[in-house]
Order: C-alpha cells, then sequence, then structure tokens
C-alpha cells in the first residue's frame, strides 16, 4: 500500500515536473520561466530521491536550484526592466520548433521502446555516499581534475567578461 | 590590536549591561524603569501640568475674585472667566463661570504666574484622558476647584511661603482697618 | 525522561495500531514525526520573538514585554492574534502569483530542515544519510522565494533587498558549506545523528580547527538568515524592510517566522556539529541539546544588540577575503590533525591556523577602521 | 526498489528534453536560450542516473557522470551569464537577434 502510494507520488511528481518544464518553455515572462524551471529542478530532485541517489538529489538541489538558477533569475532581473521581462516570438518559428520536437519526441520515444537496453542482473545496488566518492576519486579522477580546472577558467573568464571595463 | 578585540569589547559592554539589568540596582547600573502603572515616580514639587483653583474654607468661596488677569494673560487663550452676579445685578468678587479648556493648555504656568490673589496654581495631576474629545477637557469650576489642604499637600514648601503671606498681608489688614482705606495688595 | 518524546511517540503509534493497518501504522509514525515538527516550528517562533525582544531589552536597560500575561509570556500570542486580524494588503501592480506563493514557500524549506537535526538521542524525525547536505541544500532554495517575493511585489525596495539579501547568500553559502568539510572529513558520514555520536569522547569544537570551523559556520549561518550584524537585506533605515517591504499581516508574519525558524536551526546544527548535539551528563539528551541550542541563540540575539550593520562591501570583502580562505585552509589543518600523533595533532593545525590568520589579517587591513581620533574628549 | 519502470522515467526525460530544445528553438532572449539549455541538460543528467541503476557498468559511474553535468552545468551557466552581461552592456538588449556582430 505504501509502495502503491510511492508509485503514485512518483507518477504525479513527473507530470508537475513536465508541465512545469513547458512552462518553462513557455510562459512569455522569463522570470516565470526560469521560476518554472527551478520547479522542474526540484521536481528532477525528488525523482533522484525515489532513484535511490540521495547524494545526487542534494547535489542538484544545492547546486542548481540553490546557485544555477538564482545566478540565472539575478541575470533576468538585471538584464530586463522591472516592468516587463517578455519577449514574444514568432508565430512560424513557434510552429516550425512545434513540429520539429514532436517529431524528435516520436522518434526518440520510439527508439527508447524498441530497444532491449543491456542491464545488470537483479539491477545494481544503490551506491552509498562512500562509494560515490571512492569512485570519484579513483576512476573518475582525471574529468574530476579536469572539472575543477575548467570552473577555475569560468570563474576567471566570468569575472573578466563581466567586469566593467574602465572608462 | 589584536583582530576583534573591538567587537569584543562592545560585546562585554552589552552582556554587563544584559546581567546588570537582573542583579544590580539602578543606581549601580541596574534597570531604571518604573513600571508606571502600578509604580510611579514621585513628581518634583514645581512639576507643573494643568492649573486648578484653590479654596480656603469652602469651595463657595474660591480665593478667585474673577479679575480675567489670568484669562488676559494665558498665550493660548484657555481660561474663559464670568464674573457673578448678586440679584441686583451688582457685580461679586468670585466667579460664575471659570472655565479652563485643558485640550488647548499648554501648561506653561503663566497664570500661577499672573495672579494677584494666589487664586491659580499648577496641579500635579496628569491622568485627565477622556473617551471624549471636547467636553471631558473641558474643565469647569467645580472640577477645578481643590482646597488649600491639597495645595499644601502637593507643594509643601510653596504653601507654605503663600501661606505666610497672606497671613502677613491679613494681619496687616486687620491692624489697618480702623483707618479708612484698606490697603490694596502690592504686587 | 531521557526517552519522554520516543515514548510518546511510541503510545501514539501503538494507538494508531488497533485501528489501522500495517502500512497505515507506518505512515502514521511518519504523519506523527511531521505533525510534531510542524507544531515545533511556530512555537519556536513565537518564543523566540518574545525571546529576542527581551534579551534585546534588558541589554539596552529596559524591561521588554511585560504586559500580556506573566514576565510576557502570552505576548506572541496576542502579537500572532493581530497579525491575523490586520489588514491583507496586496499591492495592485504585483504579480498575483508570486506574491502570494512566496510567504508559502519561504517557511517550507524553513520547516523542513528540522527533520535531520537530531533533538536528542533517537530523536531525529528522518536520519538521512546526507543529513548535513540536505540541510545546506534546503536552506540555498531560500534564495530563491526570496527573489519571487522581492520581485514579485513590485516595490523598488523590496528588489534592493532582494538583491542584497541573494548576493549575500549565495557569498556565505560557499563559505557555509566549506566550513562544515573538516567536520564531515572527521566524522566520516554526512549524517547528523553520526556526527553527533562520533563526538562522544570530545567535542569537535574542542579542536583548533573545529573551534575555527565553528565560528565561520556560525557566522556564515547569520548571515544566511539575515541576522544582524548581516541583515542588509532588511536594513530598516535604508530601504525599508527589504523584500517583505509590501506584505503585512499574516503573509509578512510567514516571513518573520522563516526567519527565526532559520536561526533556530542554524543554532542547532552548530550545535550538532561542532557542540556535541545532545551529548552530556546527568540531563536527558533532548534537554541538553535544547539548552546548548538556546545558548547560541542567545549570542545570536547578543550580536544584534551589540554590533552595528557592516557596510556592503566589507560583508562581501569578509565572505570572500577573509573567510573563504580561512575555510579552505582549516581543511588541510583538520586533515593534518588526524594523519599525526598526539602532540603534533593539535599543535600543527593550530600554527597552521593561527599562521594563515596572520596572513589573512595583514592582506584584509584595508578593512581595518582607522584609529579615531576624538578631539574634544579627554 | 523502484516499482515504476524504467522506460517511463527515460520518456519523462525525454519529454524534459523536447520542452528544452522547444524553448531552445523559440526563445529570442539569451536568457531563456539558457534556461532551455539547462532543462535538456538535466534531462540527460537524469538519463544518467536512470541508467546507473540496471547498466553492467556499475551504479556509482552513472551518479558520477550525472554529477559531472550539474558541475558543467553551473560552470556553463556561470560563463553564459557573464557574457550575457557583457553583451546586454555593450548593446543594451539580450535578444539574440540583436547580437549579429562578430566584432565590437
Amino acid at each position: 500500500m505504501l509502495e502503491l502510494i510511492a508509485v503514485k507520488g512518483i507518477y504525479i511528481l513527473m507530470v508537475f515536473a513536465a508541465a512545469a518544464a513547458f512552462a518553462s518553455s513557455l510562459l512569455p515572462n522569463l522570470f516565470h520561466g526560469a521560476l518554472a524551471l527551478a520547479a522542474v529542478l526540484l521536481a528532477v530532485a525528488g525523482l533522484y530521491l525515489s532513484l535511490g541517489a540521495e547524494f545526487l538529489a542534494m547535489v542538484q538541489i544545492l547546486v542548481y536550484v540553490g546557485a544555477v538558477m538564482t545566478l540565472v533569475i539575478y541575470a533576468v532581473m538585471l538584464t530586463g526592466r522591472l516592468e516587463e521581462t517578455v519577449t514574444p516570438s514568432g508565430r512560424i518559428q513557434r510552429a516550425a520548433a512545434g513540429v520539429s520536437c514532436a517529431i524528435f519526441f516520436v522518434l526518440v520515444c520510439g527508439v527508447l521502446l524498441s530497444t532491449n537496453w543491456p542491464a545488470a542482473p537483479g539491477g545494481n545496488p544503490l551506491p552509498s555516499v562512500k562509494d560515490l566518492g571512492i569512485d570519484l576519486m579513483k576512476r573518475h579522477v582525471f574529468p574530476f581534475e579536469v572539472l575543477g580546472i575548467l570552473l577555475f577558467a569560468v570563474l576567471i573568464g566570468a569575472l573578466a567578461a563581466a567586469r566593467r571595463e574602465k572608462s | 590590536m589584536i583582530f576583534g578585540a573591538g567587537i569584543l569589547k562592545g560585546m562585554l559592554v552589552t552582556l554587563r549591561s544584559f546581567v546588570n539589568s537582573y542583579f544590580k540596582k539602578p543606581d549601580q547600573g541596574g534597570l531604571f524603569t518604573v513600571e508606571y502603572p502600578e509604580k510611579r515616580l514621585v513628581a518634583k514639587e514645581r512639576f507643573r501640568n494643568f492649573p486648578f483653583l484653590v479654596y480656603d474654607e469652602k469651595p463657595e468661596d474660591p480665593r478667585c475674585v474673577a479679575c480675567d488677569i489670568c484669562a488676559k494673560e494665558c498665550p493660548p487663550k484657555c481660561i474663559t472667566i464670568v464674573r457673578d452676579a448678586d440679584a441686583e445685578g451688582r457685580p461679586l468678587k468670585k466667579p460664575a463661570l471659570f472655565d479652563i479648556d485643558l485640550s488647548v493648555c499648554m501648561n506653561c504656568g503663566i497664570c500661577e504666574e499672573a495672579c494677584p490673589f494666589d487664586a491659580i496654581f499648577m496641579d500635579h495631576e496628569f491622568e485627565i484622558a477622556g473617551t471624549e474629545r471636547h467636553q471631558s477637557l473641558l474643565y469647569h469650576k467645580e472640577d477645578l476647584l481643590k482646597s488649600n489642604g491639597y495645595f499644601r499637600q502637593i507643594r509643601p514648601s510653596d504653601a507654605a511661603l503663600i501661606d505666610a503671606r497672606r497671613k502677613e498681608a491679613e494681619d496687616k489688614k486687620k491692624a489697618a482697618l480702623k483707618p479708612a482705606a484698606p490697603p490694596e495688595k502690592k504686587e | 525522561m531521557e526517552t519522554l518524546f520516543i515514548q510518546i511517540k511510541t503510545l501514539l503509534v501503538n494507538a494508531a495500531a488497533l485501528v489501522l493497518p500495517p502500512w497505515g501504522v507506518t505512515l502514521s509514525s511518519m504523519i506523527i514525526s511531521a505533525l510534531a515538527i510542524l507544531g515545533l516550528g511556530p512555537l519556536i517562533m513565537m518564543y523566540l520573538t518574545l525571546m529576542e525582544r527581551k534579551v534585546l531589552a534588558r541589554m539596552q536597560n529596559r524591561i521588554g514585554p511585560n504586559r500580556a500575561g506573566p514576565w510576557g509570556l502570552l505576548q506572541p500570542l496576542a502579537d500572532g492574534i493581530k497579525m491575523l486580524t490586520k489588514e491583507d494588503i496586496r499591492p495592485s501592480a504585483a504579480d498575483p502569483l508570486l506574491y502570494f506563493l512566496a510567504p508559502i514557500l519561504i517557511a517550507v524549506p524553513a520547516l523542513m530542515v528540522f527533520a535531520v537535526i537530531p533533538f536528542g538521542k533517537g530523536m531525529t524525525a528522518a536520519d538521512l544519510n546526507v543529513g548535513v547536505l540536505y540541510f545546506v541544500a534546503l536552506s540555498s532554495t531560500t534564495t530563491l522565494v526570496i527573489f519571487m517575493a522581492s520581485w514579485g511585489s513590485r516595490n523598488k525596495y523590496s528588489v534592493l533587498g532582494g538583491m542584497r539579501s541573494v548576493s549575500q547568500m549565495i557569498s556565505y553559502e560557499v563559505t557555509l558549506v566549506i566550513s562544515v568539510v573538516p567536520i564531515l572529513m572527521a566524522a566520516g558520514s554526512l549524517s547528523t545523528q553520526t556526527i553527533v555520536e562520533s563526538q562522544s569522547g570530545r567535542w569537535y569544537a574542542a579542536t583548533p580547527w573545529g573551534l575555527l570551523s565553528c565560528m565561520i559556520f556560525f557566522i556564515c549561518g547569520l548571515a544566511e538568515c539575515n541576522r544582524s550584524p548581516f541583515d542588509l537585506p532588511e536594513a530598516e533605515s535604508e530601504i525599508v524592510a527589504g523584500y517583505h517591504t509590501e506584505y503585512s499581516g499574516m503573509r509578512f508574519a510567514l516571513f518573520y517566522m522563516a526567519e527565526f525558524m532559520n536561526v533556530f536551526s542554524i543554532c542547532a546544527l552548530t550545535v550538532t556539529l561542532f557542540l556535541g548535539g545532545w551529548q552530556g551528563p546527568l540531563l536527558p539528551s533532548w534537554l541538553w541539546f535544547l539548552i546548548k541550542t538556546y545558548l547560541l541563540i542567545f549570542i545570536v540575539f547578543w550580536f544584534r544588540g551589540t554590533l552595528p550593520r557592516l557596510r556592503a562591501d566589507h560583508l562581501m570583502g569578509l565572505a570572500w577575503k577573509f573567510l573563504l580562505p580561512l575555510a579552505v585552509m582549516n581543511i588541510p589543518a583538520a586533515a593534518m590533525s588526524h594523519f599525526l600523533s598526539e602532540p603534533f595533532s593539535t599543535a600543527v593545525p593550530l600554527a597552521i591556523l593561527m599562521v594563515s590568520v596572520a596572513v589573512l589579517s595583514f592582506f584584509n587591513k584595508g578593512y581595518a577602521a582607522e584609529k579615531r581620533v576624538y578631539h574634544f574628549t579627554d | 526498489m523502484t516499482p515504476v519502470p524504467e522506460s517511463h522515467y527515460l520518456i519523462f526525460s525525454l519529454i524534459l528534453f523536447s520542452a528544452g530544445i522547444f524553448g531552445a528553438l523559440t526563445r529570442r532572449n539569451a536568457l531563456g536560450v539558457l534556461i532551455a539549455l539547462e532543462l535538456m541538460l538535466n534531462a540527460v543528467a537524469l538519463n544518467f542516473v536512470i541508467f546507473s541503476r540496471t547498466a553492467p557498468e556499475g551504479s556509482a559511474s552513472g551518479q558520477v557522470s550525472a554529477f559531472f553535468i550539474i558541475a558543467l552545468a553551473a560552470a556553463g551557466a556561470a560563463a553564459g551569464l557573464a557574457i550575457v552581461l557583457a553583451v546586454y552592456r555593450s548593446r543594451k538588449s539580450i535578444q539574440t537577434d540583436d547580437t549579429n556582430l562578430l566584432k565590437w
């Protein structure tokens, strides 16, 4: 019974996230769009929890919702005026984008459902936070370090790009 | 010169007053708040608020002679006096009407200084709030009249001075009763 | 006494087991924990407002609220009734949805973080194995809600306050997370319950790196919940009330509640991570926890009563140029103490930290206030 | 543990991705495009986590990859926003149609 409730909860979360995802792409007001994206990210964090990836869910909330979304909204507020951040797009463009999205969706959906994904028998055991850390520091240490360098470069690059030139 | 020493110093100041507020007397740095409705500070003798009228023996004979000096001197003009008259219409030396609009009064005490008959003084009473804006603050003669005893009670040293002066004048008056012209009180 | 609350819960669950199927019992156990937390939040907030007013008053040689009930104990109730009966004003230009949602959403993370706080032995509502991360992650979502409130109410003071608040929270969050790392390294776990248990011998705040970590964490926590002296987002003398300028009545009360619950949870987490949590002799564990937490809350109010508000550039400078490098230096210091034996395991981290404090102080000399010359005193 | 079949998760993440593509194609605001990109990146990260449950490579790798994606998205957002701000400063607009010069 509890499991049934949990399953229903997951589906509700999915529907909510999908609706919020479309809202984030469709809402004319960019601020609302960004908030809808934040809702999607929170819902996806919930799905991570349902998949047993607790650590990732927390990182998702911390980094995505706490930092990235805040940056995006900050930029929305800095670049748009307070009253209106609405930017319309052409009807033909919308229609073309919709059609191509639908085609993409149908094609990939077909592929997804027809493929027989290789699966470990009985599924993998859930990795603990410790396993993740060991994996990150042993098997994936090179990408990890590269990522560190990348973040450092981005930090400096962002500072350099956003800095006001002295006039 | 240590990093944050100023912050620590400031924190100690507030902590000291926090602790003192529980354990010390007001004069040693403790709480000096007086919780007003339950406890109250004793008003200083010369504290002045609103004026009142003094009578000597009974309220029907106030010291006031309705000379209208206070009403004329009053800067905001809050005093209204109507002189009393006897049955034939001759004016009497006492007020028929003595109103002070306390909503206008500015507590200056000029009436007290101006009165040549020591009839009007400043009171210590300050809790005069009413539920109504105009009538409750318009004090009539009956509300204003208070005994000399009350005056002695709230302002003992002033009262002693004034009583002595009045007694002296009375004695002089009695002594000079034989000559025709009674000496007017000067100043 | 020790297991008072656990026994109450068991009693309730057993009562539920009489009428409910097994899955309902599990569910009701969860719901009881959740309800306890939901009830605790507002209660804590109500009495923290009273405590703050009392403490501040005493520091300023006043008495504080004492009219409603003995020692003003009913004052929070009176305030609550006042808030409830106040007119609910919505600015006509406000964004209706955001304006409506923000006060509700701001209370959600503030309440949810209580789930991982170990109020006593075995008294964690949800002992997640990523507890600390959960706490930090959830409190970081507050920034979004503050954006919603500030942008939704269409008021320039709100927007200014929101911008200030968010830039401040983002800056201090980085330091906050890094300052916890040494503790996580020492405890080897992210679960709050495990961290408390690992401090049975010695509190982490009793080690040099732990003490520094504790101080950094506490300062950053203050900045995170916009408490004085980091209350620039709500600086009433400059920008009215910051992001909740336009809110009144119960909506405002929700913002206020979130702020006080954040204060409580930051203090509770500081106790959990550094001050031994519910560990303590004689008294029951939950009482120890509450005593420690309320002592820290007293310190928060003490700061409020003492320190003036920081200037915006000093605020950012403190976070990025002093606390962050110090927190980073703290990680190798903590590692040293782990790998060295006794006399060195204290001395070497201490030396590292003292050198880094000295170096950082030297480089931050520009922030020191000039020595003032008072011409007409003495 | 999850009674929800994997394919449902996959279709859900595909929906997210499609919504992201739609947004990226229709938004004229550079920030809007950035938002759509974040959506797509998140869909991909979700896919990694889904596959980490069953893929023969082991479960930690998938989560670590998702972790990398999150970090990359953060880096991308930071760099992108810096660029957007720089563009806004020079052109007073962040419409993608207006950024039509290769050199300023």
